[in-house]
């Protein structure tokens, strides 16, 4: 017999949260980035939880569809990384507050 | 074993292929052909393709009349006249900002159809939240919108600000996805499903005793779209990224963003969780309450006019959703109207804006706009108009919208925060005529610094300052059609 | 009837109308001619019109114009009332007019704005018929006011002397307040009859109750007080004497300022309900008599002399008023207004003849330089000082009888009064025509002339009225007389005690020894002295400091209160409520522009903030 | 019934000259477009005030009426007519613009200016013609547009500070009227059952309860309140009368303060009458304070046109006393005064506008002696002067008279402190008078040259209507007091109609 | 205990695959190296595959290895070494002032009160009926079967989708990382720009 369902929810809240900290407290846009994607898995563990518990495939098929998305933006992302690079010489997100007020 | 594939309404989803289709075409074209690819040529193709579009809403619209609102795809999305509206608005708005697009790219010689590509691209993505009838799907519209849009601001590679506020919008919006993909996964979890028929139809046949699950993917949820429609807390990257981003990409986001946003927020909280009314009403009660006022007080003491129209844009988007709070039909017909006419106005002021920032697209301190009507009467009272009707003058369609969406939330027992919106109109009256006064002002500028208003800006501010004025006086047709389009799938 | 009613009225207005229209070059004579001649012909109408009257039955006769407005219950016309007292105010007010227009086309001429003063000089006759000829108490109002208004514009005709200017404003203004005591008066006639029209006050009057027809006469008390001078309202006419002599002998003197008398004459029936009333009109009346005789002993402008002995004159007059003697206040207002207008007539001789000196020390010796109008005043002074058989004695010695059967005490103020009317008037008399030359710095060295015929004239025409006035009223020329004529238009108020014919013989007696007591004292004193610090005491030379009472009570402090309404209340309490939520707003949105930092770690902090915030309402909610 | 037509030509006319000169501007020929079409709104309102006799039509005494809905959805509906109570304001309307156009002429960007004012006469027009709720607030609120661009425009130095406090108070003040008349038109659609509509006959019949229609009595009155001005809401209106140009100051104060009182006398009282008991003292005592506080400062106020702002306060004071007395006679006095108070102070801007040209100034101690020099000025001051003072047989006494001897009937107490302001307002424009005509004149105005014979003819209807309306009002009185008695009728039941 | 509630092997199989995804999660945050970061966001991937596979989501898992591990962090890598950020990034100091101690309240708040509501619910509240398949999962090879089944059904629309976001991402790519170029004289016959006044 498996564990319940519970218990991965709360890892899954648990990732969730940690990249959502992370998210907040580190500078450097890529492990920003990476943060994002620790929270999507995040997502995904949840969705497969509740597929099991649900016993219904959808909630796979999600997992799917999110992972789809991770990799475009993950795509995108890193294009306007080295964009932003290119002119600045640096991925701290920091030094990009010249916006504001 | 055999797969059922789901039948497909064609008629439903024509937009949404003359959007895609039209990108694909003018990517292939361009590889395809040899030398610099004409840009107006594509921006043509653009225009033709949201002509077509709105000649096909026609269709559909008297489709859906006949036959009634149906689903589609194995009801991933919905055939009704909501997102027929919703359509129909975002193809417009699509014609609208690629004719600003087309003057602005000729100005600051961008080449190549990639701007075309990815806003009709965007453009579809909104069309796809707007026809959404399930949660992954409304994600993946969302993303498709959001994913153009995080390149379009970084377009303007000449301007440090277009890659700041790119960096700062794709950070911040992978965020918000991530808290609204979280949220529709506890929404699954505490339903069963993703699709908002089957999430309405389970919440209509049981009580759940517990609901907690429930709440915390709807309320994640919210907070997602709250990130979209940019409602405060959520709002922070908004006035950044108007100013940083192109400036019709701006206006961009202004219209076909928020169109998108509110067509899927609608369907998600009037439909799938309109049983759990008493629950997220409050919270967007609250919310309501700080975007009207922050919109309106932030921008009293902006300098440049983007983040101004930025800040401005908050406190409508605070209007907005005050029919969304309302949870009727009149609020949804309410909203439905705010965002259709607030589009064209919204992209016709920043058909403006980028007129007037000349080349560079930099010039949007207020300064720059002292005495532009003295200069440019017709230049200057257009902007005025536009201004007015924003702030919601009457005789001005910004009149009938507030007006719409005050009655929706007045007769939803709304009193308080209905004198709380309109306590932010008056303060936001003050920064918009402080402004419009501006521009009558006398200034240093002398004649020589009149800028160049090109030909498609001229229709394009004309189309606004039209609708403005038109519907301002006689705003009969729009408000039926918006009253229309909410009959179909609400109680 | 009318017709000439109609005439009366209308007459001085086309007069108003041709001066107005007439342009600057309209020569002086044309103006002249035809402002005297309208007022003349109005004079004759009145005369006509008496005739008619008193052959007619009822001897009341109201001539309708058209409706001026009718609103409710309100219903009002433009409508003249002919009766005895009306008449009688008409004859002597047109009378006097047409003399004293006569007298200022020689008066003023060449000054620089002549047009303009006849303009207004018609235009008063005219609101003063009105105001006489009125049918209901709105109609007298528009009346009252118009003449208050041309006496602005006419005490303020010098309007690039600051004092005049101040003077015409004031004048103004002091009858102002006394008009709101009249509209008080109205509203609560109105209030109660639903009416305004005299006729119907007068018939309705029976269901007054007593103490609101107190109210309505301490109202309409007020209301006289301003236009009358009276105290307390009584300090503007003095300074009124700004305006040219004709003015003061008109305005100042014989009509205008005895509209009050008039008005609270004409509502009789109403005072008649109420004794406390008019026990405090008597009061009112006496006191001021007696204040400004006081005042006038001291005075060293000739003009302002005459001013308050027209106060005081007119004290009497409302002492009559409050004792019952409608009659004999009139009278005396029709002989006052002969000596009156004499003496002001003869004194702008005078100033005229001393290249407009007023001052009494500047004067003397001018008996033999002016050969017409000593005489003529000679007459004036023995009238007002109540000296046998002139005018002035018959009318002050009905007022005084009256008095006395009324009430010991206001007749020995009147006694009082009259010996020091006597007292002042000599002193006047005897510091211009007597004693040394004293003029000389001021004519230059150059001997005083007569004045021309048309201010002689009316010196002449006024003499012989002051001297034989007292005909028109004698104590024992019963069923002929003014009183008798006067007496159905008033309500009737019964003498405390009927007085014997040897009491008032004897009353008559104690008159002329006032008189003569006033007259041997002041040429006495005055014989040989100029100015005299014991005689002139400097509170009533200043007014018993009335003036600066005013002033430090009212005046004062409501400019203080404007000042500061308008320096600290309106930018600092109203606006400065409304300034604080505006500025409060800036600086929150100077605050709030601080959080949008530009930093993305704190808008993303900012959401999971906002996040936590609705993730813990839910559990709250969930619980 | 007569045709409609004829107020909607009232509407449309400014219009179109607010259009002729917009595409005449490059010709100069933009005043001249303008001054006509103001010519032909006159005679237009003109016609229609002696067309419109409501004896002949028993006791419906609205005229000239059509009703069509623009949108169902938003209850929004054209909904014209007129009747006694608008008949004047018709007029005045009319006559502002016209006086403002041909007596304070703007040249700086003529073509501009002219086309702010006639779109305001429009909007304007369109308040007082409104016989519907929602219509009347969108005209009433949209006049704050074009105001606030003359003012901010064309105003003194301090204009765009003064324009937006105007603004900012009568829009915030107007955000109350608006949240009202939303509530009273859902109240009346669930008691009905019916669309949403905001018909001034079908609002009139909703019932309320005594505490709804006391809110709302106060939410419509604070906006009016404001637009009048009365105390104390009225501290926009002595910087804005300063500082908005002359034709701006004619507008504000001879017209739009009256859509305060207007909208008070035909919403706030016509559609609460339950409300009236409730506050009445309160209304009745702020008009109080507002005669005798704007009659108090206006003698301490620096300048004319600041004046003019507090003399217009105390007047307006007058005008709601009249309005909230119950009394037939204090209202038909209102409405006069509405109208005399309109055409006086056409005249003071107008001749304070005159000294602004010469002298460059309006601040009283700068001017002194100006009756020597400048006699005639002088003379149709003193007119205009006399009329607002009240001086019977000019048209300022009869309206004010009304309104004391009618308020008295009711309201004793307030009406008897009320009068003290007649002496009140004589005191503040003598003594200004005083200062500005009086005394020996200086140097600097010693040669301010008289009015000429172009802007003698502007004061001409001015000072003909101050003595017309004063010597025979009755052609007028007539035509408001039937609507008048019917509106009393109406909002006093107990037949308090004194 | 819990052993003797739930299988030996299931537990086992959730506490490895939670230490992993918990460990590299905090790698992820932790470290200074953003090489490192990369390879501790690998840990958790392997560690979410392993929760899949506890859970019978077997293709998924592969999935997530393939992509996830295969390509993103590759991605990931390449562009570290590409822009040569891989330095340390000082994580000790905090530039923004309070916004750790912020951070984490917030996060810990959000977390706890998601958890907190979760626990208040019955976790699933067993709603297979509105599922829309209606079969129930299967393991293994059906799994596999199903959920292709379901892209090429019920999830058709959504399937087609993301090929457009793919080709979004794409161009967006090309378009933000290729370099500048700037052609002038493309323009010479479209800049009739008409000044209006």
């Amino acid at each position: 017999m498996n564990v319940p369902a519970a218990w991965y929810l709360v890892v899954g809240a648990l990732l969730f949260g940690v990249g959502a900290y992370g998210l907040l407290t580190r500078r450097s846009a890529l492990i920003m980035f990476m943060c994002i994607e620790l929270m999507l898995n995040a997502v995904n563990l949840t969705f497969v939880t509740f597929s099991r518990t649900l016993s219904d495939v959808a909630g796979q098929a999600s997992v799917f569809f999110v992972m789809v998305v991770a990799a475009a933006e993950v795509t995108v992302g890193l294009g306007i990384v080295v964009a932003v690079f290119r002119r600045r010489a640096s991925t701290s997100i920091d030094e990009m507050s010249e916006l504001h007020g | 074993m055999t797969l059922h594939v789901p039948s497909i309404h064609y008629l439903a989803l024509l937009p949404i292929f003359i959007f895609f289709g039209a990108a694909l075409v003018l990517m292939v074209a361009s590889a395809l052909s040899a030398k610099n690819f004409s840009p107006r040529l594509a921006t043509s193709t653009t225009v033709l393709a949201s002509v077509a579009v709105l000649v096909v809403t026609i269709a559909q619209w008297s489709y859906v009349a006949h036959h009634g609102a149906t689903t589609t795809i194995a009801h991933a999305l919905v055939f009704d006249d909501f997102s027929i509206l919703a359509t129909a608005v975002i193809a417009a708005s699509m014609l609208l900002s690629a004719l600003v697009a087309h003057d602005w790219a000729i100005r600051e010689r961008v080449v190549g159809v990639d701007y075309h590509v990815l806003a009709l691209a965007a453009s579809a993505g909104a069309m796809v939240m707007a026809q959404a009838n399930d949660l992954v799907v409304i994600f993946l519209g969302l993303e498709m919108l959001s994913l153009g849009l995080y390149v379009l601001v970084a377009f303007d590679r000449h301007r440090a600000a277009s890659s700041e506020a790119a960096l700062k919008y794709f950070l911040l919006g992978g965020f918000a996805s991530a808290i609204f993909v979280y949220g529709a996964a506890l929404v699954y979890g505490a339903t069963g499903s993703t699709n908002v028929s089957s999430i309405a139809y389970f919440l209509g046949q049981n009580i759940l005793l517990r609901p907690g699950l429930l709440y915390a993917g709807g309320a994640l949820l919210l907070i997602g779209f709250a990130f979209k429609v940019a409602a405060v807390p959520f709002h922070a990257w908004s006035p950044d990224v108007y100013q940083g981003a192109p400036t019709p990409v701006t206006g961009f986001m202004a219209s076909i963003v928020k169109v998108g946003a509110f067509a899927a927020l609608i369907r998600v909280l009037l439909s799938a969780l309109g049983t759990q009314m008493d629950t997220w009403r409050p919270i967007l009660w609250a919310l309501i309450a700080l975007t009207c006022l922050l919109g309106a007080v932030v921008a009293l003491v902006q300098r440049d006019l983007k983040r101004l129209l930025a800040y401005s844009s908050i406190n409508q988007a605070g209007f907005m959703l005050l029919g969304v709070w309302s949870a009727n039909v009149r609020g949804v017909a309410g909203t439905m109207f705010y965002v259709a006419t607030y589009a064209p106005v919204v992209i016709a002021t920043f058909a403006i804006v980028t007129v007037v920032g000349g080349v560079g697209d930099e010039h949007h301190s207020i300064e720059h706009y002292r005495g532009l009507a003295r200069r440019q009467p017709w230049l200057g009272a257009a902007l005025a108009v536009l201004l007015l009707s924003q702030l919601g003058a009457p005789l001005t369609v910004g009149f009938y919208a507030k007006y719409a969406v005050l009655v929706a939330a007045l007769d939803a027992g709304g009193g308080a925060l209905a004198l709380i919106a309109l306590l932010s109109a008056a303060i936001a009256a003050y920064f918009y005529l402080r402004f419009a006064l501006t521009l009558y002002e006398e200034s240093d500028h002398d004649d020589a610094s009149r800028v160049a208003v090109p030909r498609a800006s001229v229709v394009v501010i004309a189309v606004g300052v039209i609708v403005a004025v038109l519907f301002g006086l006689w705003p009969g047709p729009l408000a039926t059609w918006a009253q229309h389009a909410t009959l179909l799938f609400l109680p | 009837m009318a017709t000439l009613a109609t005439l009366i009225v209308l007459l001085p207005l086309a007069g108003f109308l041709y001066v107005l229209s007439a342009g600057a070059r309209q020569g002086e004579r044309a103006i002249g001619v035809v402002a005297t001649g309208v007022v003349a012909g109005s004079f004759l109408a009145s005369v006509a019109a008496f005739f008619v009257l008193i052959h007619h039955a009822s001897r009341e006769v109201t001539v309708q114009l058209f409706t001026w407005f009718d609103v409710g219950t309100l219903h009002v016309s433009v409508a003249l009332l002919v009766d005895p007292l009306s008449i009688t105010m008409c004859l002597f007010v047109t009378g006097i007019s047409a003399l004293i227009h006569l007298y200022s086309t020689s008066y003023m001429h060449g000054e620089k704005d002549f047009r303009k003063f006849f303009l207004y000089l018609n235009l008063f006759v005219f609101s003063m018929l009105v105001l006489v000829l009125a049918n209901n108490l709105v109609l007298t109002f528009v009346g009252w006011e118009g003449v208050g208004v041309c006496s602005y514009w006419l005490v303020s005709y010098y309007f690039d002397r600051d004092s005049a200017a101040s003077a015409g404003k004031k004048a103004f203004l002091y009858n102002r307040v006394g008009d709101v005591g009249l509209l008080y008066a109205m509203f609560l006639l109105f209030n109660h009859l639903h009416t305004l029209n005299y006729l119907d006050v007068f018939q309705r009057v029976g269901s007054l109750s007593g103490s609101t027809a107190t109210l309505i006469v301490l109202a309409l008390l007020l209301g006289a007080t301003g236009k009358s001078a009276q105290i307390p309202l009584f300090n503007w006419l003095p300074d009124a004497m700004e305006g040219p002599t004709p003015v003061s002998a008109l305005i100042h003197a014989a009509t205008m300022v005895t509209a009050g008398v008039y008005l609270l004459v004409r509502m009789s029936p109403v005072l008649t309900l109420s004794s406390s009333g008019r026990l405090t009109i008597a009061i009112i009346g006496g006191v001021t008599a007696f204040v400004a005789a006081t005042i006038a002993t001291a005075q060293k402008d000739i003009k302002k002399v005459l001013a308050f002995s027209t106060v005081s004159q007119i004290g009497y007059m409302v002492l009559a008023v409050g004792v019952g003697a409608y009659g004999a206040a009139l009278f005396l207002m029709v002989a006052h207004a002969f000596y009156k207008a004499l003496l002001f007539l003869g004194s702008g001789s005078i100033i005229h003849s001393l290249n407009g000196e007023q001052d009494l020390r500047k004067m003397g010796a001018l008996q033999r330089f002016l050969p017409l109008t000593f005489p003529t005043f000679l007459v004036g002074w023995l009238a007002i000082s109540g000296v046998p058989p002139f005018a002035g004695f018959w009318a002050k010695g009905d007022v005084l009888t009256n008095a006395y059967s009324h009430d010991k005490l206001l007749w020995l103020l009147g006694l009082v009064t009259a010996i020091l009317t006597a007292y002042y008037m000599t002193r006047l008399f005897v510091l211009t025509f007597r004693g040394n030359e004293r003029f000389r710095e001021v004519t230059h060295g150059h001997d005083p002339h007569e004045s021309p015929w048309p201010m002689t004239l009316p010196l002449l025409v006024l003499a012989a009225l002051a001297v034989l006035g007292g005909l028109i009223d004698l104590p024992w020329a019963h069923g002929r007389s003014l009183a008798t004529f006067l007496a159905p238009t008033f309500g009737y108020v019964a003498p405390t005690h009927a007085l014997s014919t040897t009491t008032q013989w004897g009353l008559a007696v104690v008159d002329v020894a006032a008189a003569v007591i006033g007259l041997v004292a002041a040429v006495t004193i005055w014989r040989d002295r100029v100015s005299s610090n014991r005689y002139e005491k400097t509170f009533f030379e200043k007014v018993w400091y009335w003036d600066d009472a005013y002033d430090a009570t009212v005046g004062r402090p409501l400019t203080h209160a404007a000042i500061y309404a308008d320096r600290v209340i309106e930018p600092r309490v109203l606006d400065g409520a409304v300034a604080g939520v505006a500025g409060s707003a800036r600086r929150s949105a100077l605050g709030l522009r601080k959080v949008q930092s530009g930093f993305a770690r704190h808008y993303a902090l900012a959401m999971v903030l906002g996040t936590a915030v609705i993730v813990v309402y839910l559990v709250a909610r969930v619980g | 019934m007569h045709s409609s037509w004829w107020l909607s030509a009232l509407l449309v006319v400014p219009l179109l000259g607010a259009a002729g000169a917009l595409l005449l501007r490059r010709t100069g020929r933009a005043y001249g477009v303008a001054l006509a079409s103001a010519g032909v709104e006159l005679a237009i309102a003109v016609a229609v005030a002696f067309l419109y006799n409501p004896h002949l039509k028993g006791t419906g005494t609205f005229d000239f009426a059509t009703r069509h809905v623009l949108s169902a959805p938003f209850g929004l509906a054209y909904d014209v007519s007129l009747d006694g109570i608008s008949l004047l304001m018709v007029v005045l309307t009319a006559l502002v613009v016209f006086v403002a156009l041909a007596g304070a002429r703007e040249r700086r960007r003529e073509a501009s200016f002219v086309t702010w004012l006639l779109l305001l006469t429009s909007a304007t027009m369109g308040s007082f013609l409104a016989h519907d709720l929602l219509e009347f607030f969108i005209f009433f609120e949209f006049t704050l547009v074009p105001c606030y661009f003359i003012i901010a425009q064309w105003g003194g130095p301090e204009r765009a500070r003064a324009a937006l406090k105007f603004f900012v108070y009568t829009f915030t003040g107007s955000a109350f009227l608006f949240a009202g008349l939303l509530y009273l038109g859902f109240e009346h659609q669930h008691q009905s059952g019916g669309a949403l509509t905001f018909a001034n006959d079908a609002l009139a019949s909703t019932t309320l309860t005594h505490s709804a229609s006391v809110w709302l009595f106060v939410a419509f009155a604070i906006a009016f309140a404001v637009k009048s001005p009365l105390w104390p809401l009225h501290t926009w209106s002595p910087l804005t009368y300063a500082e908005a140009p002359t034709a701006g100051s004619i507008e504000l104060s001879a017209l739009l303060a009256k859509l305060g009182t207007y909208g008070m006398i035909r919403f706030a009282v016509g559609l609460f009458p339950g409300a009236l008991a409730s506050v009445r003292p309160i209304m009745l005592t702020l008009a109080v304070i507002s005669i005798l506080y704007g009659s108090l400062v206006a003698c301490a106020t620096p300048d004319l046109k600041r004046l003019i702002a507090y003399s217009s306060l105390a007047q307006m004071g007058f005008i709601i006393l009249g309005v909230m007395s119950g009394s037939r006679i204090a209202l038909v006095g209102a409405l006069l005064l509405m109208f005399n108070h309109g055409v006086i102070t056409i005249g003071f801007f107008v001749i304070v506008g005159f000294l602004e040209q010469r002298r460059g100034t309006f601040t009283i101690r700068d001017l002194r002696g100006l009756q020597g020099p400048a006699p005639v000025m002088a003379a149709l001051f003193t007119v205009v002067m006399l009329a607002s003072i009240g001086l019977p047989g000019l048209s300022g006494f009869i309206s004010e008279y009304f309104i004391l001897i009618g308020t008295f009937a009711t309201h004793a107490w307030w009406a008897a402190v009320a009068t003290l302001g007649v002496a009140g307002s004589a005191a503040y424009l003598l003594w200004a008078y005083q200062r500005v005509f009086h005394g020996p004149s200086d140097e600097a105005n010693a040669h301010v040259h008289d009015v000429t014979n172009r802007e003698r003819w502007v004061l001409v209807p001015v000072v003909v209507l101050i003595v017309a309306l004063g010597v025979f009002p009755r052609p007028v009185i007539d035509r408001i007091t039937p609507s008048v008695t019917q509106l009393v009728a109406h909002v006093e039941p107990a037949g308090l109609t004194k | 205990m819990i052993a003797a509630a739930y299988s030996a092997a299931g537990v086992l199989v959730f506490v490895t695959a939670s230490t992993l995804i918990l460990v590299g999660a905090i790698g992820v945050i932790a470290v200074k190296n953003p090489v490192h970061a990369a390879i501790s966001l690998i840990v958790t991937l392997f560690g979410v595959a392993v929760a899949f596979v506890a859970q019978s989501a077997d293709f998924l898992a592969a999935v997530q290895i393939i992509v996830y591990a295969g390509a993103i962090v590759v991605l990931f890598l390449f562009v570290i070494m590409f822009l040569g950020v891989d330095r340390r990034d000082d994580v000790r100091v905090e530039a923004l002032v309070g916004q750790r101690p912020l951070a984490l309240a917030g996060v810990l708040i959000t977390i706890a009160g998601l958890i907190t509501l979760m626990a208040r619910s019955h976790w699933v509240t067993g709603a297979t009926s509105v599922s829309t398949t209606g079969a129930p999962l299967a393991t293994g090879q059906g799994n596999v079967r199903q959920l292709g089944t379901a892209v090429f059904t019920t999830d058709l629309f959504a399937f087609e989708a993301t090929a457009v976001l793919l080709i979004i991402a794409v161009v967006g790519a090309v378009l933000l990382a290729r370099r500048e170029r700037r052609v002038d004289d493309t323009f010479d016959d479209e800049r009739n720009v008409e000044v209006s006044s």
